[in-house]
């Protein structure tokens, strides 16, 4: 069953088009819209819109441009919590700081990655202070994340 | 006493009448050798194992006469499936491959894969979706190919969208077009689309230098500009909308693309992303694999339809990333040279090899060049493009 | 070479008059909208994330046109479901909401939960029990006023469970009871459902506030015995005896709550509650949130009934907290003044932010008071209440 | 208001007449008390609780009245089960049960036994064999006894299973060729094999003492030479292919058995084994322990046919324990007194226990012979041999 | 299709009533059994029951009173494990100990969480041991744990 | 229904020869290959089939035969990190040493365990590193594994 080449020469050109159109579609609204946001940002309009980004993302934004621009949400925190980890632990007294340190900020790393939860060091030395009371800070904050949506 | 004796070699008889020995064929045999190769290539050659090897396992099995863990027969005809046979007197595998012909793995791994995925170098240079769209010619005109060879649309289609470098956007085409009875499987379709895509640091870099000059590989692009997580929260759900519009038919995998990186750009869901990343995925991963493999039966490989498959998928994969290149040099034109022409042949998607692949040939020129970012836009925006493709292919072919 | 032109522009033409574009009416562009509201809430106002997230994104996916992700034909009639025909014709949605529809996902997650509740203040005070059983007052009660606006008995039993605070369970009630036909569907339901669980912090104050006075506020209550291993051991098998027996239909829910709280207490099983509480409880909720969301078609929400659900929720929630508080009231005067009141408002489940609210509002009269434990009992006792109640419902309505 | 409290009433009666206090049989109570002594065993005594937990409440739910979560008329003709029917009037534990009927679940189970395993001390010492077939015996000669016992072929096999002392393959065996009408169940089975694996280290010990003299218990073996890496992938490869084509039927188990072994011995699929180990492996346990304890119903266990099974199973394991260790006396002899017998007894699988207890019976005799790595192979070569004899019961018996 | 008061009325209070009934029986239930239990605790009769609770629980009970009475079950080690890592690096130098304890502690509370066993520092220590001897005592002990049942 | 003598009979030696024969090839297979694979390893003739264990195997089969030689594959690294983490440590000041490095070393263990991936300190540190830079490595190793393949 051989197709007609009408059919054939339709279908590539029909799909070209097609890509093409939802591609630059796409462009243009994603043009348009960082176009937007930019402009949110410098001039701070403080618009309807602009209140959720004014709570959540400001913060973020911020710090954001001073590192790396095209760093992922993911690592948001983590950068933190390595310096935090380290700067905790360059003056123990030997040259195994850096195994020491590569350990726990990776440690730290992976607990964020492992729960899905941004933990910074902070939390972590209350949650310790809260087990000294006998209840477990992390059970409970488990407990919290998980059954809180149901 | 004897008549135990009787009984006795008479079962055994039967076993061995009922055994694989004595059922295996000549073309058992070479698929199994077949599927040693694939093996090879998936743990020594390291050739995308994660898919290769339950692929090639998968094949073995298949080709194991009379273990009935997959039985093509029940899935002869696509448009018209007995689902209730299946579940009588269906194995293992044919019970599993439901969840590939019921189109539900390919759209679940691309919600893994969208948890995966960073949409901010396509966001701060959205003209990096041309890119994408363009290495999307490689389907378009493979399918001119296969229709020259004289395929089906079916088979045609399924065919081509190997060219979308994308290994469950094929298996999500190809297993709904195709039935029992055509020439190929979704297993061959599959085994072209990952052996291809292990080899695009090879494929590629020829031609991309090829339809370069050394002047256009040595441009250094811009920085990327910062992307708001606003920006990044409301991508997915823009891309979302506009394409399911345009083609509704690419909304399964598009949306669950989508949903996976919304809910990993929310950062408030996170329990839900590292599960839709990880065991989700993985568990698909192994239950595709090994089903898809299973449909490669011996008379879908040793024949002379494998033969025109592999070469039209190379063929596809050559298209892709020579569209992809030139339309790079027309951007380096208009945009007056500030635009890499190698970052183009990153728009093929498989992701993110082709994107270090423009890395790498870039830094052969000058090694302070970093296109990996620049080249991680078109990357990504292929994995859209091909989507979209599976779209029409999907909508257009009957 | 104008013949091609032709069917080009004739593919063209179908394909725009099979586009999203074309099919588009203004209830679809209402339900996008809407589903954008959603999204704003559980993101930008952390309104249960992991649930209304993904609900926004399925009720999203659905109202775009043409992508037959989900068929609310398929599932027209409640108690007489094609499912060879689903499985024919079904969208990705359509398929995965059989978990929904044969009544799987809801009891599963109880497995999770009750892999990860300690139900030990419960036990400790079983009194407690009384205030989860108090504030289930809100359901009985909301379907009085169901009834009177008219409802069905079907659609008001699923209304009226929205006043248990528990997702769930009321996903598994009105997933039962509601045929594609009702005017309401399950996914409203759940977006009223975890709205105002999300909204547990606003709502219940002002009425703890109203009906109690500061003296009953400031109660402190006397510390909990600790309670023994054996104890946390059999409490889960002697509720699923007790409450079975009682109210046959409540028992998947019950059952598979009190089966991971068991496997969790019984300490040999740690492989298995790590992964109910995680992966699985995970991978349920993503296809529990996105199917559910789909049923939330344009005529389901765009109509006069979904108000009324608003509203009576809101009631169903208001009454189920001043019951609590109420017979907290009694039992504050029946044990001398012995309990805090506060911990009544805990009941209505919603675990911990109701009981989190006690704490608080209980903290703003006497900073040192510490209410939390003390609230944690209603508050478990007021899921094992839901349960109950909603297996009360299932087998009385018709 | 009268007419409401006669509707109250009458209502209160009928859900009292229709609660399950009403209708709790003498029957219902002995199995709900008897589930209660497999879960002290499970919990209390440590017997396989991961498996023997989710039974025993199974057990429970099934033998609550009422509470339509599993329902055996469903299944009655293994044969011919009515797929939509389930779907249409199942409960939950039916819908989840159909993972065992379709045989899913112990296949997918032995994928991540697969992935845990370790072949090499097998591999090094392939002679093991030998005895992981020795002690297949007690299958075997189990199955005269049940013969003699007056069972049909079906129950006979089922039950001569147990001897395997593998719980997924007596699960499967038991499942595919039991009916609701057998006078025994899947979870009569699955109750035999798992109490009696537990017990293998007080059932074992006596008679390999009493099978061995000192000196051959003394027997200190060679060190196992180092096995390659090549060898190690190879091995799940060539045991597939030739245990295939001998024992079609046995495909399923030693397939996927093999398969996860593969992707754990290649080492370039890591995040699949961990998935296929752990989260997979767990949801799958949970499910398949809480449904095949579900089976279970009264008429199943408070029956004279109960008695056999525990009887013959217990002899099952017995002779399969005697096999292996008067096979390991063979090969002392064979060998030169270069075999210690008792790494026979391992033969019988219930991985690691059967080697752990080769190796404390050895210790008792030389506190410095370390057997346990010699005794690992009859062990997981016990394994195999099950999975095998699972295959020729499923061939022969019709 | 409006309902009938009466039926409206009879779904209520009945409704109302089983849940009542439901959750007073269980108070009675709980209430009566740990009476039972409690008693059993202090005579510590030897009774025919409490042979599993003398071999597995007695010790967790004991443990138990001397912390917070509500602490959950998965509590049970962690406060241990925190204060041994504590008392492990209290001697350190410098101020970073809170910081390294804290992580530390963290790290072994998620360890307890993570692999759902409740490691103690002791057998961690063992488990280092066992590793010298080229054998992977973290990578068998999955291995029983997991194969064991099946 | 009893079933005939015969039938029993039948089953039952059937079942003993063919699980005998099964078992007997595979016992002759691995026999042969073993010998093969001994044979080649010693005089490392560059077979055809050589090409692949030379690559991969060869330093691994080396490392191997030093080893336990039954270690499984997942007990590769774990060895090496335990110790170079301990080495890393010993120097500490204290008596908490062996707790520190108990915890340490498990933590590391763990990453293994967790990731499915054989993480070596050595690549820790340089993770660290390149956090720094303000991309998690973290993170991206994560995406490159797995996004790779699809
Ligand atoms: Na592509
Ligand atoms: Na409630
Ligand atoms: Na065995």
């Amino acid at each position: 069953m051989k197709m007609e080449w009408t059919y054939v020469w339709a279908v590539v050109i029909t799909g070209l088009v097609v890509v093409f159109l939802g591609l630059i579609l796409l462009i243009f609204f994603v043009w348009l819209f960082g176009k937007v946001i930019t402009k949110i940002e410098k001039s701070r309009i403080p618009l309807m819109i602009n209140e959720f980004k004014a709570k959540k993302a400001r913060k973020h934004e911020e710090k954001q441009q001073k590192n790396n621009p095209n760093s992922g949400h993911q690592e948001k925190n983590e950068p933190k919590s390595a310096v935090q980890a380290e700067s905790s632990v360059t003056s123990l007294p030997d040259s195994n700081d850096d195994e020491i340190a590569a350990v726990i900020s990776a440690a730290v790393a992976m607990m964020s990655a492992n729960d899905g939860k941004n933990y910074k060091v902070k939390s972590i030395k209350s949650a310790r202070n809260k087990r000294h009371s006998g209840v477990s800070a992390w059970g409970s904050a488990g407990q919290r994340e998980n059954t809180q949506p149901f | 006493m004897s008549e135990v004796l009787n009984i006795f070699t008479d079962t055994i008889k039967d076993l061995a009448s009922e055994s694989g020995f004595a059922n295996l064929s000549l073309a058992n045999i070479i698929m199994i050798l077949v599927s040693f190769l694939f093996m090879y290539l998936a743990i020594g050659r390291g050739f995308e194992p994660l898919l290769l090897l339950p692929i090639a396992f998968g094949m073995l099995l298949t080709n194991l006469p009379l273990t009935l863990m997959y039985t093509p027969e029940l899935f002869s005809d696509p448009t018209n499936i007995d689902y209730g046979k299946i579940l009588h007197e269906g194995g293992l595998l044919d019970i599993l491959y439901l969840g590939v012909k019921l189109q539900l793995f390919p759209p679940l791994i691309f919600l893994g894969i969208g948890a995966m995925t960073d949409f901010a170098p396509l966001i701060s240079n959205p003209k990096s979706f041309l890119l994408g769209a363009a290495a999307q010619a490689g389907i378009f005109l493979t399918f001119i190919g296969a229709a020259a060879l004289k395929f089906t649309p079916a088979e045609a289609a399924s065919i081509a969208i190997i060219g979308g470098a994308d290994g469950p956007t094929s298996i999500f085409v190809s297993s709904k077009l195709l039935g029992g009875d055509a020439s190929i499987s979704t297993g061959t379709i599959a085994l072209a689309a990952y052996t291809y895509m292990a080899l695009v640091p090879i494929i590629q870099p020829p031609i991309m230098k090829a339809l370069t000059t050394k002047k256009e590989r040595c441009v250094v692009m811009e920085t990327l500009r910062p992307v708001s997580k606003t920006e990044k929260i409301i991508f997915p759900i823009a891309v979302t909308v506009i394409i399911s519009l345009i083609v509704p038919s690419a909304a399964p995998l598009v949306g669950m693309l989508m949903l996976g990186n919304l809910l990993k750009e929310s950062g408030v869901c996170d329990r839900l992303v590292k599960t839709a990343q990880n065991e989700l995925m993985n568990i698909i991963t192994i239950f595709l694999g090994v089903t898809v493999g299973a449909t490669t039966t011996a008379d879908k490989i040793i024949n002379v339809e494998f033969i025109k498959v592999l070469l039209l998928g190379v063929t596809a994969f050559m298209i892709g990333t020579a569209a992809g290149v030139l339309f790079g040099k027309l951007m380096y034109i208009f945009s007056g040279g500030k635009v890499n022409p190698l970052i183009g042949s990153a728009g093929v998607s498989a992701v993110p090899m082709a994107a270090r692949v423009s890395q790498k040939v870039g830094a052969k020129e000058d090694p302070t060049n970093f296109l990996l970012m620049h080249a991680m836009g078109p990357n990504v925006a292929g994995v859209i493009g091909s989507a979209v493709a599976a779209g029409v292919l999907l909508s257009v072919v009957k």
